[in-house]
């Protein structure tokens, strides 16, 4: 018995079908056609498949579809606006922080939620809460200086408004 | 040459082209891709390591109304008994049949031996279980050890090994035999002041790229049929799948979707060839993917290796004599890199005496494929090893004693080449004159240093530009970019013709669109594809003189074309690109240029990597505090891409060296078939990772590129090694350096 | 194909009528991390999920004198930004920081970690040490079970048909007494504890250690007390000699296996260099209390 | 006349390390080869890169060399 689902993705109301056993990340990306969403491993250990739930980052692949009842979900396609991408999408371009780009969608929405809870980490707590967002191609050099730098960027632009 | 040159784009660092679709989520990496009336198939795999499969019946999948198609053996025609017998058959084809679908034996635990397809991917997983296979489970063959011993049973009944002295009269799970010598071996040792021998090993590893593998196909009767799928090499995959479905190359077109990491791990077939089945029986597209769990235990890792180095040296640092015996795991079917890893292991070395001996040796495993750099990782591990071991003995500097014995311009190579103008030296000397190297160690701090050689590749690579009547335009390209290669591409295309980068889109065409490309792989893209790149847009720069020269009605002789800009040597005329192409109707139509080459002259690439490690003294754990990578790179098209290319290599080193192996049970059952317990190195893991980039022009390359996505993957085994043992004042002789190990060697030093 | 039944009540009750009431074989999911994982393996079986995230007690965290009230269901991400709780238990907190990534943390719970059961749960050792309750309801009304006997195997606990875990009792901690809580792992991050020890200390104004608990985890089938290793720290300074010896009494407790994560040998040694890392942490908290 | 170097299994098969040819072409070289070698088959030759004055030609059959000149057949190199 399929179950019926009313959520909010990337602060759109969405109304959706899905087997109560699938997972968010599979309601995401087949259901709904949202594959901005990666899946590397479907069992919590790379993080390619990071989104926010009701304000926490989570694996899609570890949260059932129908928990999205009711809830607030965001996922990489909700980052950038629809005119200029996101600081932080800006500076992964800018670092080359990226090779093959498969972890990239989760580490952009790990690194968004990263910085609206701590806007001045260290390099040490940047690596340490991207820990879960595995990157086999670039040995994370370029990810943690683009993180760093946007963390930068984001600071100056609060202090300017 | 290149040194000389001036660049105006090449050597800065754009943003690449397909940079925004990667980080809002558009790109459409492999599973990504859904057809209408799309169905999913499923893989029956294996849950022995070893057995023959005594009978296969699908007759309960079939009746099922869920089920739409099955797949087994059986269903490829052009592998059979038939063409076995008739000799029409390469050996190599049907071995890659077997490794997709089990013929009559299961040879690792996880080969696939049947598939359906059904509406859902639930329902197909679920309707696995309507499938009856009785196997005769036979006893696994786990290591090398095993596999050679007299006694071992063997995997291939009728197997015999290639290229010994005397050819093989008993079958055998060494599936080949290598020599190669240069010089006298016995007299080199003769000659030699000191000895250094020792044995070592390394495990079996993985790629490990994020992305399991997936595809999405469409059979179609009256032609061609679509592969889309995640590949290094869509050419190679429709050349595999025409060859088991015994089409037409022209009956298939491979549409190579965005790839989430490959590393020699994507240049083969597992998928597309079972679901181009499912879909032929079913009428329907199909969608297959690979869990995480199946990458492990189904896809090609890298061998696992044993080696023995025995070295000779004068007490002034002079090595007289080296000598190697290499074996490698095949995994289920022979060819291992066995062959690269004897030809690599002593070439950072001009030395007049080696003797090299490598074995390949089938393993209840799965068959590997290529690992960045396929075999040198571990021959070289075992060398440098050994050399940083000698250094030491004779009490020499390990840069001073690889400067007094390293390969240059006209070092005989054992396996036949002379080299060329190589970097080598350029890169020790730069790794002296580091700031790491000059830096002072802290307590329980070790530092190791070593070196890494690798080939590189040419080959084919046939690229074609279009220009726009606005004078923008396209690259169609056939070399799948699994690491930003696509933005090489637009910036050498840009310096020929002098205009932006950004007015040129790069597109990796799929094969009805482009002549066939080699696939990505021997760190080959941006030296020969991007040679071709260059070609076609020197060839639109003659076109864009002749029409310039046709507007002013002069001799294209008579026309200079510089930045971008056409220049009237007769008289005060210019015409831009632009220009030019907006008038391209009037003087004989749009303007187009293509470049068909078998680019020879990859020039090799040297790396040499320092690293310092702590380890902590009462749990073996091993952190790696500091690391330089140091590599030559011909010319750095995009520093910033060739800098990532050196600390990806370097850390996937880093792990080899330090957590990463497949844990097997006596069953032959992998036991960590997940990034959960095959520890990938994470963010938290690592310090920043240095980088210098050494540019030692490659002649054969206009701007003087070398290949560099391999060799960086080279020299971190022995560097983390030597560092651990030298934190921890004993031999390293076994990878991984993992706590519980180095623990041991702790405990058993006091 | 097996069928999936979801249910989110929003009271205690609901919930344990609907798993006392279950057709099927029932799961109470709170965090998801390991359930959903293991339902992945289970294709085959029909079962009902019973998802208690929604109910308030159970995602509440409550101090008060007695010491804190903790909703097995709250997830560590909350927890572990809750800085009054973390003054007070620093090794439970760090505990529950240190199971999974970020992401994971977002999900899972200290309850669904101990109801789970696997010998390698980081906050089983750090409940033990700050003798935690659990507070079990059922059709049968409510009882009281101290953690080391709420866990009875590899994957076992001692609910019943019925039953829930529906609260955490932390009793408030003694004057001048703190807790920690170390594990080790391969890398630095991600990985299942190859061992873990949890340390509760009080020391008086001179120093002297006058009362600690010690427990340990992942070197047996669950989380075990080392009574000999508190006994050894009791009356001491935490001088050398009361250290090894603690080190020594949690590394003989331990009854470890070999596996893909680490051999008998290793984890019965670094069982015992954690146990002595962690009371020198717990004590230099006490000190540093004021 | 040019010097072919054999190494490796090719060494073993022929039992020699050099031989000198007369052939200035790839398909003369071959063709010579299978009267002063019949030990070594065309086919695994073919097989193999094919190396002048150490350089690897991809076209061999584009290619000719000098009476100087030094030879190879050496393993040809795919990779990861």
């Amino acid at each position: 018995m399929k179950a019926h689902v009313s959520t909010t993705i990337n602060q759109e109301p969405v109304e959706f079908l899905c087997d109560p056993a699938e997972t968010l990340l599979k309601v995401l990306r087949d259901n709904l056609g949202m594959t901005g969403t990666k899946e590397g491993c479907g069992s919590g250990d790379c993080g390619a498949c990071s989104v926010m739930l009701d304000g926490e980052l989570v694996c899609a692949c570890l949260v059932l579809g129908v928990e999205a009842e009711g809830a607030r979900i965001e996922t990489v396609e909700g980052v950038a606006s629809a005119d200029h991408l996101h600081v932080i999408q800006e500076k992964f371009l800018e670092h080359a922080a990226l090779q093959c780009g498969i972890c990239t969608p989760g580490l952009i929405v790990a690194t968004k939620a990263l910085l609206a809870e701590n806007p001045n980490p260290t390099e040490a707590d940047a690596r340490y809460y991207l820990a879960g967002n595995l990157c086999r191609c670039t040995g994370y050099d370029k990810i943690i200086k683009a993180v760093m730098d946007a963390a930068e960027t984001m600071r100056q632009g609060e202090a300017h408004e | 040459m290149s040194e000389a040159r001036a660049f105006k784009h090449i050597g800065q660092r754009t943003i690449r082209p397909d940079g925004f679709d990667k980080v809002t989520g558009k790109a459409n990496y492999g599973a990504d891709m859904s057809m209408p009336g799309m169905i999913w198939g499923a893989i029956l795999r294996s849950p022995h390591a070893h057995a023959n499969i005594l009978s296969l019946d699908t007759t309960r999948a079939e009746a099922s109304p869920d089920v739409l198609a099955v797949a087994t053996f059986q269903d490829f025609p052009s592998v059979n008994d038939a063409a076995a017998a008739a000799g029409t058959l390469k050996s190599s084809l049907m071995e890659t049949a077997e490794n997709i679908l089990a013929k009559n034996k299961v040879l690792y635990h996880g080969q696939a031996v049947a598939a359906v397809a059904a509406r859902t991917e639930a329902a197909a997983t679920a309707a696995l279980a309507l499938i009856d296979v009785e196997y005769e489970p036979l006893t696994p063959v786990l290591t090398i050890d095993a596999a050679i011993a007299d006694d071992a049973p063997l995997l291939h009944p009728t197997m015999m090994t290639q290229g010994l002295l005397e050819p093989a009269t008993e079958p055998s799970n060494i599936a080949a035999r290598m020599e190669l010598k240069k010089g006298d071996i016995e007299a080199g040792f003769a000659e030699a002041e000191v000895i250094v021998e020792r044995s070592y090993n390394t495990p079996t590893v993985h790629q490990g790229y994020i992305e399991p593998h997936a595809t999405v196909v469409r059979f179609d009767d009256n032609g061609p049929s679509t592969i889309w799928c995640p590949t290094q090499g869509h050419f190679d995959v429709r050349a595999r799948v025409a060859q088991l479905l015994n089409l037409e190359l022209g009956q298939l077109k491979v549409v190579a979707s965005e790839i989430g990491g490959g590393f020699g791990g994507k240049t083969t077939v597992y998928l597309e060839p079972v679901a181009l089945i499912l879909s032929k029986k079913s009428g329907r597209p199909v969608k297959m993917t690979m869990t995480r769990e199946d990458v492990f235990r189904a896809s090609g890792p890298a061998s696992a290796s044993q080696s023995t180095i025995k070295i000779g040296a004068k007490m002034d640092g002079t090595i007289t004599a080296m000598q190697a015996t290499l074996h490698y795991e095949a995994g289920a079917f022979s060819g291992s890199p066995m062959g690269p890893g004897c030809m690599t292991v002593f070439t950072p070395y001009d030395v007049e005496n080696l003797y090299v001996e490598g074995f390949d040796v089938v393993v209840n495993k799965p068959k590997v494929a290529a690992y960045r750099a396929p075999g040198a990782p571990q021959s070289e591990f075992a060398a440098e090893m050994a050399v940083n071991e000698l250094a030491a003995k004779i009490g020499m500097d390990p840069i001073d004693l690889r400067l007094k014995n390293a390969a240059k311009e006209g070092t005989q190579t054992i396996y036949g080449p002379k080299l060329k103008v190589v970097g080598l030296e350029a890169c020790l000397e730069a790794a002296k004159n580091s700031d790491h190297y000059r830096s002072s160690l802290g307590e329980h701090v070790g530092r190791g240093l070593a070196a890494g050689f690798w080939f590189n590749i040419g080959g084919q690579s046939s690229v074609i530009i279009n220009l726009n009547p606005d004078g923008t335009g396209t690259i169609l390209e056939g070399s799948p970019d699994i690491g930003g290669s696509r933005a090489s591409m637009q910036m050498m295309a840009a310096e020929v013709l002098g205009i932006a980068p950004g007015k040129l889109n790069p597109i990796v065409a799929d094969t009805e669109h482009v002549a066939y490309n080699q696939t990505t792989g021997g760190s080959r893209t941006t030296f020969a594809t991007g040679m071709a790149v260059i070609e076609a847009a020197e060839s639109v720069v003659d076109q864009l003189k002749s029409r310039a020269a046709a507007m002013w009605n002069v001799t294209a002789e008579q026309v200079e074309y510089s930045d971008g800009v056409a220049a009237n040597l007769a008289g005060e005329d210019r015409l831009s690109l632009a220009e030019i192409c907006a008038n391209a109707e009037k003087t004989g139509g749009q303007i187009s240029g293509t470049a068909n080459i078998n680019a020879r002259g990859a020039g090799p690439s040297f790396a040499v990597h320092i690293c310092d490690v702590k380890v902590d003294p009462d749990t073996g754990k091993t952190d790696v505090v500091r690391y330089t990578a140091i590599q030559d790179a011909g010319k750095a098209i995009h520093p910033s891409y060739v800098e990532g290319q050196f600390q990806g290599g370097a850390v996937q080193g880093i792990g080899w060296a330090l957590n990463e192996e497949y844990v097997y049970s006596a069953e032959g059952v992998m036991e960590n078939a997940g990034f959960l317990d095959y520890r990938i190195p994470l963010a938290s893991d690592l310090p920043p990772i240095e980088t210098i980039i050494v540019e030692v022009p490659n002649s054969f390359h206009p701007f003087g590129v070398r290949g560099v996505g391999e060799t960086g993957i080279v020299p971190p085994l022995a560097a983390v090694g030597t560092a651990v043992a030298e934190a921890i004042g004993m031999p390293v002789t076994s990878l991984p350096c993992s706590p519980p190990k180095v623990l041991e060697l702790l405990l058993s030093k006091s | 194909m097996a069928a999936l039944t979801y249910h989110a009540p929003t009271t205690l009750d609901e919930a344990i009528s609907l798993i006392a009431n279950a057709s099927l074989p029932a799961k109470v999911m709170s965090g998801g991390t390991d359930l959903i994982i293991q339902m992945q393996r289970m294709l085959q079986t029909d079962r009902l999920i019973v998802d208690v995230k929604k109910i308030p007690e159970m995602t509440a965290a409550t101090l008060d004198e007695g010491g804190l009230k903790l909703g097995p269901a709250l997830c560590c991400a909350k927890l572990t930004r809750r800085q009054d709780i973390k003054a007070l238990y620093p090794g439970l907190v760090e505990a529950a920081y240190l199971i999974g990534s970020t992401q994971v943390q977002g999900r899972a719970s200290v309850g669904g970690n101990l109801c789970n059961a696997s010998p390698a749960a980081d906050t089983i050792p750090a409940l033990i040490a700050n003798g935690a309750i659990c507070l079990v309801e059922g059709t049968n009304g409510r009882r009281r079970v101290p953690v080391e006997a709420f866990v009875t195997g590899v994957g076992q606990n001692c609910l019943e048909p019925g039953e829930m875990l529906a609260s955490l009792e932390i009793p408030q901690p003694l004057p001048r007494t703190q807790d920690a809580y170390l594990r080790f792992i391969p890398r630095t991050e991600m990985d299942i504890a190859v061992a873990g020890a949890a340390v509760s200390l009080t020391l008086d104004e001179d120093g002297i250690c006058t009362a600690a608990k010690v427990a340990i985890g992942a070197v047996a089938p669950t989380a075990i007390v080392v009574p000999d290793a508190a006994t050894a720290l009791i009356g001491s300074r935490l001088d050398e000699t009361a250290l090894t010896a603690a080190a020594a009494a949690a590394s003989d407790a331990a009854n470890p296996i070999s596996d893909r994560r680490g051999t008998v040998a290793f984890r019965r040694h670094v069982v015992g260099v954690l146990t002595r890392r962690a009371a020198t942490l717990a004590a230099e908290r006490v000190g540093a209390l004021r | 006349m040019a010097t072919l170097r054999l190494s490796g299994n090719l060494e073993t098969l022929a039992g020699r390390n050099c031989i000198e040819v007369t052939a200035l072409s790839y398909r003369d070289l071959l063709q010579e080869l299978t009267v002063l070698l019949p030990c070594l088959p065309s086919e695994a030759l073919t097989e193999l890169a094919f190396v002048i004055d150490g350089e690897i030609v991809d076209q061999p059959f584009l290619a000719t060399f000098e009476p100087h000149s030094e030879l190879h057949f050496i393993q040809k190199i795919a990779a990861g």
